[in-house]
């Protein structure tokens, strides 16, 4: 690990969250002004379960440091079964970015309920530390995508 | 097995169970062996062949055999009745058109190994009680038969026919294998060790999709790869991160679907050892969601479209293993 | 090459203060396909939505991005007001600038920069965005109601108060269910039937329901407002329109050693029975296992007798076919069998019953007419031992995890009303605690420990072992005083789980609907939509979504008619038109889709393709039902081919946000 | 013949590499060969061939060919080739040295590729004679002289000595380079060598496979034969005989978005591959006995239609060990022959 | 380096955008500093892209002779074509070419009777030679055009047709439409079936271009008149990617449709396979 942190080091943060909780959730915490950075970019989906692996891949091709996909809490998904395909999904596909040598904490899944923009914005907040900490992306990112 | 094979295959072929035979062809080496389709007895005489080479599994194809006229004989490994399993229950070839005769599976000869002692000019390779004589135009070489078993044999993970027809020979049993012992290695290792291990392995990938073209699971009528509207479709890997996402993928897409049956890194003409990837995903399976064998039955609900409310959470990955 | 519109949004100040607007437009009108990029103070006011309509139709737009608010906020505005200029609502997209922007950044550049960006995502989804229409499906006006408990018939009569046609299909010989077998109701004790019977002549005598006893739901296809059951009439060898229910058949035949399912099996009935007095229809069945002329052809006596001619031995089974807009499960519950707890010596000693049993001896119909009487010898018990949670609450596989819900309750019905009639019985409660959470619940508890001096003894009963003198011993520990007890008892009382009726679980599978572990149907939303299942039109009524006491259930199943009566109301269903669709060219026809489906929206049909070389082909293909289907998207990563796609939320979509996010 | 003793042809690398790049077959982790960049302390490979062949030097799996910046209206093209510089690959094989004179006759024909091109004029190929063929070697099927090997500069190893003869400017230029090291030499040795290899290509199991019946013009014969199905049923359908082949040069232009600007870019495409000649509105091509048959036919019969009679098949025997499926020319040739 | 390569295209400006058919436009390129891009002759081809979108051949439908632009008369039905529909005057796209060889004008054609027969967009190649021997009168004989289409608004540069073409002398037009349609009163039938009904003299050389099955049918009904397959040329279309017959794709045999085609005559065609 390297001792040098990444100070000045702003992570592009690709965060998928699901239109029931986790989107309204990240609106509360846009209501209750709480603070996280803005190089965390939400992208909308309808549930959880819709972001494909294949989001996830492009998103570091392009650039991006950490993704994290945001649902409902388990039990409490809108579509009442979505958020259990998630979990089972992403935790195999991170186990095996882990597996490829692709550091773990460029991806997280979170469950925020609408009501949680405190904890929405924590998250944010926490888990950019986390990639901040890490550095750029090297290992998953494309060179012809990176920014001259 | 040969000889009782071909009169098996010629019994079926005259009393009209079956028009057709799916088996291996012999080449024009002694390793060199073809999958082929049979439809007469004087073919099954002539070039009908089974031996330590014959390691192709034939299940793929009847995807499309079995969606022809008539019935087609299958001769199946206990490793390719796993696939033809999984392909009927994926509803991807109809079982009902398919006769299966059970065989003994291997363990099967890698000619790479072989070569790879620095063996060249190969006419004939026999085994001799478990020491392979190795005809050369530069005269005979040995090695012991086990240094030349195929990697997915060495690593059998059943003896056991989970579907047929009928059997020659017994029915063996699930192994206790050591398959996951690679994987486990692997995990053992800190990431940028394992980064630097797939590194040297994926950047050998020519994207010549042999693996994928192999594979009893990758039966897509339009692979995401060759789709130009699918954002992924891509014919060679331009950047570290294609090699990359190429194999996730197909991974994640055959995850829960894959029986393991080798095939993926057998083909790879640059030896990839593609396999550790499903693995990894098996593995993960069986550790997190409980045992599960893909192929072992056909009405079971594979782990990813199925859940329970206390799964664990993605975050297991942080807690295990090495960093 | 599409023709957009970029509206950016000062909200005030709220968006204003920490973004420069003015430059996320001008940035933004040089993107690819922008015609124009326009802001203003409040987009949302009517002169804002006017500005946009006006664009649309002067810049001739195919698509608009509004940079306002978030979409759950003003997304519906927005969409009519494009509608309102002729522009398909779904070609609008929503870059949240506010809550996601301006509030929670601080910085004028950062946050300016970020709206760009956000910006710039929904003119990329925009791009690939498809006008989508939403489609509408009849709804047949009428309900089926399956389950004639005091649920079910609840439900009916409330949708037929509404107005409209309802079918109870019940698949005994009567409707009534669990609450026509109790003698009296917790908290206030008065009288079942009383209150029972008067609701089931009401469901007979309305004409907008029709009630199929003896009847069975043997298939379901459609979808919310356009069900296709079947229904199997099963034969009851009389014929229903001409039996008057004057019972001489009953006391004629001459088989009449029958056990009485209706009493539990503690007396017996004859082969052609009417279940009770007040059954609902009032008509004879005969049961085939019992009856001589079924079973040999010899006897004849209740034809003999039957002066109406109502029976018919050549009776069969009967299909029926009905088409209906909605579908409420009300299948009830049962208790658990009792066959696993030896323990308990249930099945080896008659005076050993559970409280269901217990009901019908203390019912004035029941064996005994109404006098408590041990059921082995006729005498008058002056011991009675209660066992609560009975597979109740059990962490071994012989029981059930949850609590049963109304035991505590009945079991001190049981308590008091014995300690009235008998004051001489002494009365021992076993429990692992007493629950009592509703309206005068726990002061009807209260009384009958400290009015009618019932024996509550915290503790398990760990043996029950029938002794040769007629006496039954009980062994028990008393967890408060720590101490074992050993008590004499005349009866023992099992307070057994309760569960879902075993023609549940084949039922869901019919209606596609969820069922937990311990087979309750799921709710749609556990807090939200607790009467409805996730599968659109099919709504629950009763225990058979978890266990309920009969105010609870009589409350569910009013919820379940209302949101029935909502549904049927409609003439037509809008459905939501972001909904999956299947590439049928690349569907493998897997069914990995299928499986992750929530609400069955996906089925598989055998489609004949032509092929490039002017050959056919038949394939296994997925089929979406927009009707049904809500649009999750757990389809669209299950399907490895890529076929499965999400309108409004399409993979290039997607796709295209997070390339022009990481630009 | 200029010669160097055996001990000593690592000098003559490090010597020749500190003017230009130079590639040498070597072995990597798997055992298999490859073509890596020289640097000190690397091994020759004992294997007879590399794995891939060496057609990546002036044909690579991709290469990008231009790119663009869009904005709004405008496109501003940008043409990115560089020239390339002077490398050299050491130790060709002589079906691989033959295998560039096969791809200058696409590439060099009018109009020039100058991306090829460039490469070719840049590098120096090296060959070197065989000792030890392979079962699956039939260089000679195609004329070939596994003891002759044409390039730029042929090698030759007796086990003592490597004997060097350059055949054209660029290889003068490579031996003079290291002529330092040479010595002038007799080359008895040598001769024997030679003797010994041809003996053992006699022995070859393919050794008596002649192509005189292939060639332009049987043309619609061979395309309309009945054996095709036959050969191409169990075909998978992949692309490894044409990635591993030295001669297969079929390509895809390919745009990549990088969210900054297109970059233009071709690739290794294979005719074996469904979506090959796919159209929006069909596919010539529809099964695999189609694209199967274009592969074989492409080789034995449009090649040398188009080119004097010159075969697209030089026999290294790559297709042969690595097709999963173990289906190749050879099987195709001696199905399919009409004498 | 080479100067040029012939994968590098040119910019070329759409400077005009005309609307034939409700899925055919034609569009008219220019080079940014005005003029053609490239000379050309009548048949040949050009590779049109826009960066990102995709790169695909197009006929050139304008005449050599024209020294002020090139035209593309394109359909709608693709990715690509899409993409160019829904654009405007002054987009800029890139240019690559010519390629293919062209119809023989200069040599067999000389001098000889000509009958044009098109359906639908197969218009569009053949416009470049009838335009180019309509400027070249004095050295070809009679010239015929058979052109028929699905509807009368389905008939590509019918506003050219009818003020250029049919008023000129030495050329003759026989349009038709597949069916009846109110405000045409012209013919009504197939092309095949319309050539032979016009039952044109056998000593004239045939092009012919359309959809495949219109040119089988048409080349059956030649033939029943007394026409041979070495007086018929016709133009071909097969998936293309660089243009020079490198890239390996759109051969039928040993022919290369982007190098050695796009133009055929028919006996040339008949010694290829069969895959086309």
């Amino acid at each position: 690990m390297q001792v040098n942190d990444n100070k000045d080091f702003q992570p592009l943060i690709v965060a998928f969250c699901c239109n029931w909780c986790s989107y309204a959730g990240a609106d509360l915490s846009g209501t209750n002004r709480l603070n996280y950075p803005a190089n965390v970019k939400i992208i909308r989906v309808p549930c959880s379960c819709r972001v494909n692996p294949m989001f996830i891949l492009r998103a570091f091709q392009r650039g991006a440091d950490g993704v994290i996909l945001c649902g409902c809490h388990p039990g409490d998904c809108h579509y009442t079964s979505g958020n259990y395909f998630t979990r089972r999904r992403m935790t195999l596909l991170f186990s095996m970015l882990d597996f490829l040598g692709i550091e773990r904490d460029r991806t997280r899944v979170e469950w925020v309920s609408a009501a949680e923009g405190a904890k929405f914005a924590a998250t944010m907040n926490e888990f950019t530390e986390a990639v901040r900490k890490l550095g750029p992306n090297r290992r998953l990112e494309d060179l012809r995508c990176r920014k001259q | 097995m040969q000889e009782a094979m071909i009169n098996k295959a010629k019994q079926l072929l005259a009393d009209g169970t079956v028009s057709r035979v799916i088996g291996w062809k012999r080449g024009e080496f002694a390793y060199d062996i073809t999958p082929a389709v049979f439809e007469t007895a004087e073919e099954l005489e002539r070039e009908f062949v089974f031996d330590d080479f014959t390691s192709a599994n034939v299940s793929k194809y009847l995807v499309k055999e079995s969606q022809k006229e008539g019935k087609v004989l299958a001769f199946l490994k206990p490793c390719d009745t796993y696939s033809l399993n999984q392909l009927t229950k994926e509803h991807r070839v109809d079982r009902d058109n398919i006769y299966v005769v059970g065989i003994p599976g291997g363990p099967k000869l890698d000619i790479e190994k072989i070569k790879a002692k620095g063996i060249t000019g190969i006419t004939g390779v026999k085994n001799d009680n478990y020491t392979l004589r190795i005809e050369t135009i530069y005269g005979e070489e040995t090695m012991p038969f086990y240094e030349a078993v195929l990697d997915k044999c060495a690593s059998c993970k059943s003896k056991k026919h989970v579907t047929y027809d009928e059997l020659i020979g017994e029915d063996g049993d699930v192994l206790e294998s050591n398959r996951f012992d690679m994987v486990e290695k692997l995990e053992n290792m800190t990431s940028q060790e394992r980064y630097d291990f797939w590194r040297g392995e994926l950047s050998k990938c020519i994207r010549c999709n042999a693996c994928r073209n192999v594979c009893p699971a990758c039966t897509c009528e339009n692979c995401v790869f060759d789709n130009p509207n699918s954002g992924i479709d891509n014919k060679a890997p331009a950047d570290s991160f294609e090699e990359n996402m190429f194999h996730i993928i197909r991974a994640f897409h055959v995850a829960g679907r894959c029986t393991d049956c080798g095939e993926c890194s057998r083909v790879c003409p640059q030896h990839i050892p593609l396999h550790l990837l499903n693995r990894k995903f098996i593995k993960d399976i069986n550790a997190l969601y409980g045992e599960y064998q893909a192929g072992a039955d056909t009405t079971s609900r594979a782990p990813l479209t199925n859940y329970t409310a206390d799964d664990c959470e993605a975050s297991v990955v942080h807690e295990r293993g090495v960093e | 090459m599409q023709r957009i519109g970029v509206f950016v949004c000062h909200c005030g100040t709220n968006i204003a203060a920490t973004v420069d607007v003015k430059k996320v437009a001008e940035t933004l009108g040089k993107e690819p396909g922008v015609v124009i990029a326009q802001d203003y103070q409040y987009m949302c006011s009517e002169s804002g939505q006017n500005l946009v309509k006006d664009a649309i139709k002067e810049h001739n737009l195919t698509g608009i991005v509004i940079c306002s608010c978030s979409p759950r906020m003003h997304e519906n505005t927005f969409r009519k007001a494009a509608a309102a200029a002729g522009l398909n609502p779904y070609l609008v997209e929503i870059a949240n600038i506010r809550e996601q922007c301006s509030w929670i950044h601080k910085d004028i550049a950062d946050a300016t920069e970020k709206a760009v960006i956000l910006g710039r995502a929904a003119i990329a989804k925009v791009h690939l965005n498809a006008p989508l229409t939403a489609g509408e499906s009849p709804v047949v006006k009428k309900a089926l109601v399956i389950g004639g408990g005091i649920a079910g018939i609840q439900t009916a009569l409330d949708i037929a108060e509404a107005g409209f046609d309802v079918d109870i299909v019940e698949k005994n010989p009567t409707i009534g269910g669990k609450m026509a077998q109790i003698d009296k109701t917790f908290p206030t004790l008065d009288c079942a039937a009383c209150i029972l019977t008067p609701k089931m002549v009401e469901a007979s005598q309305n004409e907008r329901i029709t009630i199929r006893s003896f009847s069975e739901v043997t298939d379901v296809k459609g979808f919310v407002g356009n069900f296709t059951v079947t229904i199997k009439k099963k034969a009851r060898y009389v014929d229903e329109t001409k039996c008057t229910g004057c019972g001489l058949c009953t006391e004629k035949c001459p088989m009449k050693k029958v056990p009485n399912e209706f009493n539990m099996g503690l007396d017996n009935r004859s082969a052609v029975y009417i279940p009770f007095a007040q059954a609902v229809p009032k008509v004879a069945t005969i049961d085939p296992n019992y009856c001589m002329m079924l079973k040999t052809g010899k006897c004849g006596v209740c034809s003999k007798v039957c002066s109406a001619g109502a029976i018919n031995y050549k009776q069969q089974d009967e299909l029926i076919e009905e088409k209906y807009g909605a579908i409420i499960v009300a299948t009830g519950f049962n208790p658990i069998k009792l066959d696993k707890y030896d323990e308990f010596a249930y099945g080896q000693c008659p005076d050993v019953v559970t409280s269901l049993e217990l009901e019908r001896l203390m019912n004035a119909a029941g064996p005994n007419g109404g006098t408590l009487l041990r059921p082995s010898d006729k005498s008058h018990p002056h011991t009675i031992v209660f066992v609560q949670c009975v597979g109740s609450r059990c962490d071994d596989s012989k029981g059930k995890p949850y609590c049963s819900k109304i035991c505590c309750m009945y079991t001190a019905k049981h308590a008091m009303l014995i300690r009235e009639k008998y004051p001489d019985t002494e009365v021992y409660v076993f429990y692992i605690d007493v629950r009592t959470p509703g309206k005068n619940f726990d002061e009807f508890y209260r009384r009958a420990v400290e009015q009618y001096n019932v024996h509550y003894i915290k503790g398990m009963v760990g043996k029950v072992t029938p002794k040769s003198d007629g006496k039954i011993d009980v062994q028990a520990s008393d967890l408060l005083a720590n101490e074992q007890l050993h008590i004499d008892a005349d009866m023992v009382v099992l307070a057994a789980a309760i569960e879902p009726d075993k023609t549940a679980r084949p039922l869901a599978t019919m209606l596609t609907t969820q069922m937990d572990t311990n087979d309750f149907f799921t709710e749609a939303h556990p807090k939200l939509r607790p009467v409805e299942s996730a599968t659109a039109g099919i709504f629950l009524s009763g225990a058979c979504q978890g266990p309920k006491d009969i105010p609870e259930t009589v409350a569910q199943a009013s919820a379940a008619a209302a949101k029935a009566i909502g549904l049927l109301c409609k003439n037509s269903i809008t459905c939501n038109p972001c909904v999956a669709h299947s590439d049928e060219l690349m569907c493998n026809g897997c069914s990995s889709c299928e499986k992750v489906c929530p609400y069955g929206a996906i089925t598989y049909i055998d489609k004949e393709f032509r092929m490039p070389d002017r050959t056919t082909k038949v394939r296994r293909v997925a089929s979406v039902n927009p009707a049904v289907c809500q649009g999750c998207g757990a389809c669209t990563v299950a399907c490895p081919s890529g076929a499965m796609d999400l309108n409004g939320f399409s993979n290039s979509q997607i796709m295209a946000e997070v390339d022009a996010i990481c630009k | 013949m200029l010669r160097i003793s055996a001990d000593k042809i690592y000098q003559l690398l490090e010597a020749a590499s500190a003017a230009q790049t130079v590639y040498i077959p070597a072995d990597r982790e798997d055992g298999e060969a490859e073509f890596r960049k020289y640097e000190t302390g690397m091994q020759l490979t004992n294997r007879l061939n590399t794995l891939r062949s060496a057609k990546d030097f002036f044909f690579p799996q991709t290469e990008n060919l231009v790119e663009f910046r869009m904005d709004g209206k405008n496109i501003e093209i940008n043409d990115i080739r560089r020239e390339c510089e002077d490398f050299v690959i050491f130790g060709v094989r002589a079906c691989d040295a033959r295998s560039f004179t096969i791809l200058d006759k696409v590439y060099l024909v009018d109009p020039v590729d100058s991306f090829y091109k460039s490469r070719r004029d840049h590098g120096t190929v090296v060959t070197m004679a065989c000792s030890r063929p392979a079962e699956t070697c039939f260089c000679q099927t195609f004329g070939i002289d596994p003891t002759a090997p044409e390039g730029d500069c042929s090698v030759w190893n007796d086990g003592s000595y490597y004997y060097f003869q350059p055949n054209t400017e660029k290889g003068q230029k490579f031996v003079d380079s290291v002529s330092s090291l040479l010595e002038d030499g007799d080359t008895a040795g040598l001769d024997k060598s030679v003797e010994r290899t041809k003996e053992v290509m006699k022995k070859l199991p393919l050794a008596n496979l002649s192509a005189e019946n292939f060639g332009g013009d049987k043309l619609n014969e061979y395309f309309n034969s009945d054996k095709w199905a036959e050969l191409s049923e169990s075909c998978l359908g992949c692309g490894t005989c044409t990635f591993v082949c030295p001669t297969c040069q079929c390509y895809d232009i390919k745009d990549f978005n990088t969210g900054h600007g297109i970059k233009r870019y071709r690739c290794w495409d294979s005719c074996m591959y469904s979506d090959f000649t796919k159209m929006a509105h069909g596919n010539p091509r529809l099964t695999q006995l189609e694209r199967f048959r274009q592969r074989f036919m492409h080789k034995l019969v449009y090649f040398p239609a188009n080119n004097n009679g010159e075969f697209g098949c030089v026999g290294c025997g790559r297709c042969l060990s690595k097709c999963p499926i173990s289906m190749n020319i050879v099987k195709v040739m001696k199905a399919l022959e009409v004498k | 380096m080479n100067a040029n390569d012939t994968l590098i295209p040119h910019i070329g400006i759409v400077t005009d955008i005309r609307i034939d058919t409700p899925d055919v436009k034609t569009f008219r390129v220019e080079a940014p500093e005005g003029g053609k891009v490239f000379e050309h002759m009548p048949g040949q081809c050009a590779m049109l892209s826009i960066p990102g979108v995709g790169e695909a051949m197009f006929s050139i439908t304008s005449s050599p002779t024209n020294k002020e632009f090139m035209e593309f008369s394109i359909k709608k039905c693709g990715c690509l074509t899409n993409w160019l529909h829904a654009m405007d005057v002054g987009q800029m796209i890139t240019i690559r070419g010519p390629y293919g060889n062209a119809f023989p004008v200069e040599t067999e054609l000389k001098g000889k009777d000509l009958l044009f027969i098109a359906g639908g967009i197969g218009l569009a190649p053949l416009r470049s030679v009838i335009n180019y021997v309509r400027d070249k009168r004095e050295n070809y004989g009679s010239i015929q055009v058979i052109y028929g289409s699905r509807s009368k608004d389905d008939l590509v540069d019918y506003k050219e047709i009818l003020d250029e073409w049919m008023t000129d002398d030495g050329v003759e037009v026989d349009l038709t439409i597949d069916n009846a349609q109110e405000g045409w009163d012209g013919h009504v039938g197939f092309v095949p079936n319309y050539v032979k009904e016009l039952d044109p003299s056998t000593n004239k050389t045939v092009l012919v271009c359309g959809p495949p099955i219109m040119i089988k049918f048409t080349l059956a009904g030649l033939k029943e008149l007394g026409f041979t397959e070495t007086q018929v040329y016709t133009t071909m279309e097969l998936r293309m990617k660089c243009g020079v017959g490198k890239c390996g794709r759109c051969n039928i045999g040993n022919k290369y449709v982007c190098k050695d085609g796009p133009v055929f005559r028919f006996d040339q065609l008949g010694e290829l396979p069969d895959e086309y």
